[in-house]
């Protein structure tokens, strides 16, 4: 096996790049709507048994090891061939946590079976009444012996469907102060009391869920950090996944299809087209400038400052505003529910509710805002 | 406005109000969607016995004899109830239909429907189309409803003709729509069809008018909703409206609704007057209305949160229907194109 | 003389126009900035002669007591010609406030004078630091036997170094809360202790000034209304003040700058410009049928909702739009400091920036949405 | 980037801030307006002698062989001053002279400035003005500092040639800008010149992305004292800062910042490498440059309100710099248009 690390970051990328093209199936590049379980577990098997599964855990634990520089080629290669997410709970968040805060007989429990895809994960933070507060969640674990019995829902679970163990922050002191009293759960999704309710999205998709929580049996040896630490750990998880939401390629593929649909439909060169057109183009590109600087603290190794949910706003207003024009330049098939002629690659109404949520979800970009008048530009109360 | 005038509309909503209620719920509209034909004939049968598709219909051919101030009062409220019903369609047939074949079509027992597009974005009646010896043969795109239609009414080259939609010869292609209706594409290969006199150039632009006001009314019950709902959702401890980016947001979009409600009323009232600026007037209402109301349903989505963006919540009801109806009878560029070409003089300044 | 009251509005519309046409003087039509008394006094005095002076006023005071649908007529004759602002405080604020809340006594000495264009009036509302918080205002008026001494500044006040007379909010009760304890005071400007400092704008005009106030005695008798009820009746006077702020007539003007200039500039047939200046126009279209909706609740002699403050919003913003386009067809001459080529029809810097206040006075943007928000939409807090 | 560039960048904006410092008082700046020159021929020997006119000439012809990372740095200092002494104008000269015409422009001897345009809203070397047998002719505008200028590098329709300011058969009428400078235009009547070897392709596009740093440069001060008066200014008892609305402007503000900075530092970065893609850099730096500059200007007079608007307060001072330089080198239209062209393919997608 070809030591990786040794590799110049060149070789490395063209290392991955060749591997992708040959075994990446072509059928899932860049779908339109988060791929389940039964469509990517193909992908997920590829990259575990190539040893590719985990770029960022260390090395004793199955992972790459590989530094920060490299795993963003990865990412860079992932993104450029329109590999789709696989079910990566597991893989970006529970690995890391554990690696930082589990006991050795977590560690030893879970994480060879993220490796092997025995365990598929999905996260649970977000609650019913809750949404940007997240804070303020309710669901409670009581002390019962050796467990917790855990009462409450949880909403925006991405592919809880699919999963059969979620991650939960649950409230277990109600007397302390709204961030604190609050805890890391590992849950098996078999669990008795537990329900699933897939949430139909306006794309008519269920990539979300709600789970309830009715009189669930925890054991506490599951409990990941200490009890009512578990705020600081969610948030830390958090960190980085702006830089992730704010990555160029999603607008970049987005504006292929608006080129790819302005020529079908025969406006390519219109004057008034080609200038809004430019200008995306520019945005995008200037985005792609300001994004490297982010990465290259990643590379770094630095922190990431708050400053970092400037991307996630741009990237994700850019993203909508190309699936605006879209619809204006596809005239009355602005309206169709599926695909034009049956091809994915013109599917404007589609692509165009996709975008909707991603102003939403990872922090509403009106949160971002307050982030960035408060945290970054020192704006008072 | 004249006092009749002002009668007559707060009559017209009075009675949408009885069928096609704005505060209602949307069960209805949730549970025609996805099916053929995407409406209601029981509720299409009862506009037919109010009078709606002949509101515009000369009296003495048997038509309400009303303008389109009132037409689009009407619009406006089936949009608020984002009704179904082929009632824009209709009516454009009903325009230039007369004998059997209007009262036919306006006692509900044929559902006539035009069919005059052949391309995409574009707002002007085909020209590929041949109606000779009694065939016709060409294909037509983009009929809503057409899977409900008796007939259609076919724009040729050199006119027009009604064509049953059974007739041999005739098919049918449906797409679903974002909606839940569907798109018919209509082929045609030598069916046999009837020759109507006519155009259908006036009715165009009243159905683009009509559409604007439909997507008034669905805008208007869209930030309706949004209000409600920034009044009510709490969030840190308050009310989500009180927050003052929400709240100067909400007052933006409200200008939106403010200016869309004067842009088709004006234009309406121009176009009842007969003035020479009223093709130019439908353009500026028709382009406003498509704007106004994709940036004031998308906002209730993210307004809304996380739950606007579920199939459940009512907000995206309203997106989805204004991505249909945006383009139809012309997207906002091509009636502010035709709005600069008509009025190139700018006497206005 | 023509009974104007007899006319019909049609014929009414006539008249005014042809004598605007045949009187008014053509240099001062669309003047870049407000003109000052010395070159607008000419204009005032025909007006005054005419009887035209004060359309809003009853006939018993000297106005032309005629209905509100005729007064809008002609503003809207005087608007269509670009006929200048008069120094007309006088006329629109001091008159109609004396009208309503005035002693028969101040009718008598004041009315004749705004007539006679003896007296020329400002307005002492603002102060430095108070902003859009107008009612936070701190000059304080002490009482002294019969008289109230004034001390304190006032800033924002349009031509005051035109003016003979300045009608003055003053804090009469410092213990009351902030909207009360406000009284209405009548000064005039030649008193000891009154300094005026013209303010320089960034278009280098001073049809600003700030107006300060050391130990002024005023005799209580110029006081309007009860003590302490001065809010209210400042209140009511700017009830109407957003209509005219609304008026599309300004927008209409600047457009034709933008198309003459384009012209010259050789861009007006490029289809960049045509989308872009077509958008401004249909903009202007919709103001004007917004805009008449509420000239028509005038007419009818009912009162205007908050809602007007919409076409305070609209009309200010597309105004600055305008000229920000402007600048953007001026090419290198955006940067010029005065007239293109000595035209004044050609002045793209001059007109942008005498756009950018629009937002801010009169109540700022900022204050009428949120008005919006709380008085029309009913969001709270 | 490699440590070396990043230290010579370092090095740069710290000599800078002695000459030019971005957070000093702007009386300087006020003191020199409208008058003539419009700059400070002190100043100007000062930054002659800290060698910033020749800091891209390489080092064998007299200068410091700096690359666009330093040259940028510097004018984003120098706009952050807002300062009117004409560096840019001086560059662009100096880059293509040499021997003695370049050393005395190096020494600040003699002010050599630029005169390449002749039609407003372009940005390519003139084609009408004639150089020939030692005497030119022909029409030059928008030469800013042309009050204070020794000589002029005119471009003429085969070639560049000197031209002395006080030499029979020129004439220079100038007229203000916003920023109490002077336009000049420059009308030489069969002038005496000396002609110069080599073209101004180059110099053009180097001109444009230092325009750009230097509107960065003045944005991002404009937007400093902004926050500065949120944080301060009281208004219904808070600081206007804490208003919701005015911090998400700020945010959307803080992001122009941002993207014109990476803008600017990416192109400048692509130009030292020599990548294809450079001119093209160079229109994109300048499109976000000219239009974030105005909106944050704009908004800097909104949020500071009335005082705002007022000649006393700094942000029109910020303002109408941006109004003079939005579109030198030029517009962001016009290098959009320029970014299209040199880029059809969209292989960055």
């Amino acid at each position: 096996m070809v030591d990786l690390d040794a590799l110049s970051d060149d070789d490395f990328r063209r290392t991955v790049r060749e591997w992708i093209e040959a075994e990446y199936p072509e059928d899932l590049r860049n779908p339109p709507k988060r791929l389940h379980w039964s469509e990517n577990q193909v992908w997920y098997y590829k990259l575990a048994a190539k040893g590719w599964l985990c770029p960022g855990w260390p090395k004793q634990y199955g992972g790459m090891g590989i530094s920060a520089g490299k795993q963003i080629i990865m990412v860079e290669e992932f993104e450029r061939h329109g590999v789709a997410r696989t079910n990566d709970h597991g893989i970006i968040m529970v690995g890391p946590l554990l690696i930082a805060h589990g006991t050795e007989a977590q560690k030893a429990e879970f994480l060879p079976k993220v490796l092997s895809g025995e365990h598929i994960w999905c996260q649970g933070y977000s609650e019913p009444g809750a949404g940007s507060d997240l804070a303020s969640l309710r669901t409670e674990a009581l002390s019962d012996g050796d467990d917790w019995i855990v009462n409450g829902s949880k909403i925006w679970t991405t592919l809880a469907n699919d999963a059969n163990w979620i991650f939960l922050l649950v409230r277990t002191d109600k007397s302390a102060k709204k961030q604190e009293g609050i805890s890391f759960l590992l849950v098996p999704m078999d669990s008795p009391g537990i329900t699933i309710r897939p949430i139909w999205t306006i794309d008519l998709h269920d990539e979300f869920c709600e789970v309830f929580f009715d009189n669930v049996r925890v054991p506490k040896k599951w409990t990941v950090g200490q009890v009512n630490q578990g705020w600081t750990m969610a948030k830390a998880l958090l960190g980085h996944e702006r830089i992730y939401l704010g990555s160029p390629k999603l607008s970049g593929y987005a504006l292929g299809r608006l080129r790819d649909l302005a020529e079908r439909m025969g406006v390519s060169d219109d004057p008034g087209f080609v200038d809004t057109y430019t200008k995306l183009r520019l945005e995008i590109a200037d985005l792609k400038a300001l994004h490297a600087t982010y990465v290259d603290v990643v590379r770094r190794g630095e922190t990431l400052g708050p400053d970092v949910s400037m991307l996630k706003v741009i990237q994700t207003e850019l993203f909508q505003k190309i699936t605006d024009v879209m619809l204006d330049v596809a005239g009355e098939n602005a309206g169709l529910l599926d695909p034009m002629e049956g091809n994915r690659a013109f599917n404007p109404g589609g692509l165009f509710l996709q975008a909707r949520p991603s102003t939403i979800y990872g922090g509403s970009n009106e949160i971002q805002r307050n982030i960035l008048a408060k945290n970054v530009l020192g704006l008072p109360g | 406005m004249d006092d009749d005038r002002t009668d007559s509309i707060r009559l017209i909503r009075d009675s949408a109000a009885g069928i096609a209620p704005r505060t209602g719920d949307l069960r209805r509209i949730r549970a025609l969607r996805f099916q053929t034909p995407g409406f209601d004939r029981g509720v299409w049968a009862q506009m037919c016995e109010m009078g709606w598709p002949g509101l515009l219909v000369a009296e003495e051919n048997g038509g309400a004899g009303q303008g389109m101030g009132a037409y689009c009062a009407l619009a406006e409220e089936l949009g608020a109830a984002l009704a179904p019903e082929p009632l824009i369609g209709a009516s454009m047939c009903a325009s230039v239909l007369r004998g059997t074949d209007l009262s036919r079509l306006l006692d509900g027992s044929a559902l006539v429907l035009p069919a005059w597009q052949e391309r995409a974005n574009r707002f002007d009646v085909g020209a590929e189309t041949t109606i000779t010896n009694g065939r016709v043969t060409g294909t037509k795109l983009f009929i809503p409803g057409a899977g409900g239609a008796d007939l259609f009414l076919v724009a040729g080259r050199d006119g027009l003709a009604l064509v049953a939609a059974d007739a041999t010869g005739v098919s049918v292609r449906l797409e679903k729509t974002q909606d839940g209706g569907e798109f018919g594409t209509l082929v045609l290969d030598g069916a046999p069809c009837t020759p109507v006199a006519g155009d259908l150039t006036e009715a165009l632009d009243q159905a683009a008018l009509a559409i604007s006001a439909y997507l008034l009314g669905a805008m208007d019950r869209a930030f309706a909703l949004t209000l409600d709902y920034l009044r009510t959702r709490q969030q840190f401890g308050k009310p989500i409206g009180s927050f003052q980016a929400l709240q100067h947001r909400a007052a933006d979009l409200k200008i939106q609704v403010a200016l869309t409600r004067a842009s088709v009323e004006n234009a309406a009232a121009i176009w009842d007057d007969g003035g020479a600026g009223r093709v130019a007037a439908v353009s500026r209402a028709k382009a406003r209305a498509s704007d106004a109301a994709m940036l004031v349903c998308r906002q209730a989505i993210q307004l809304f949160g996380g739950i606007g963006y579920t199939d459940e919540a009512d907000p995206g009801l309203f997106l989805r229907k204004a991505m249909v109806l945006m383009n139809m009878y012309g997207s906002a560029a091509l009636h502010r194109a035709r709005f600069a070409r008509l009025t190139p003089d700018e006497d206005d300044i």
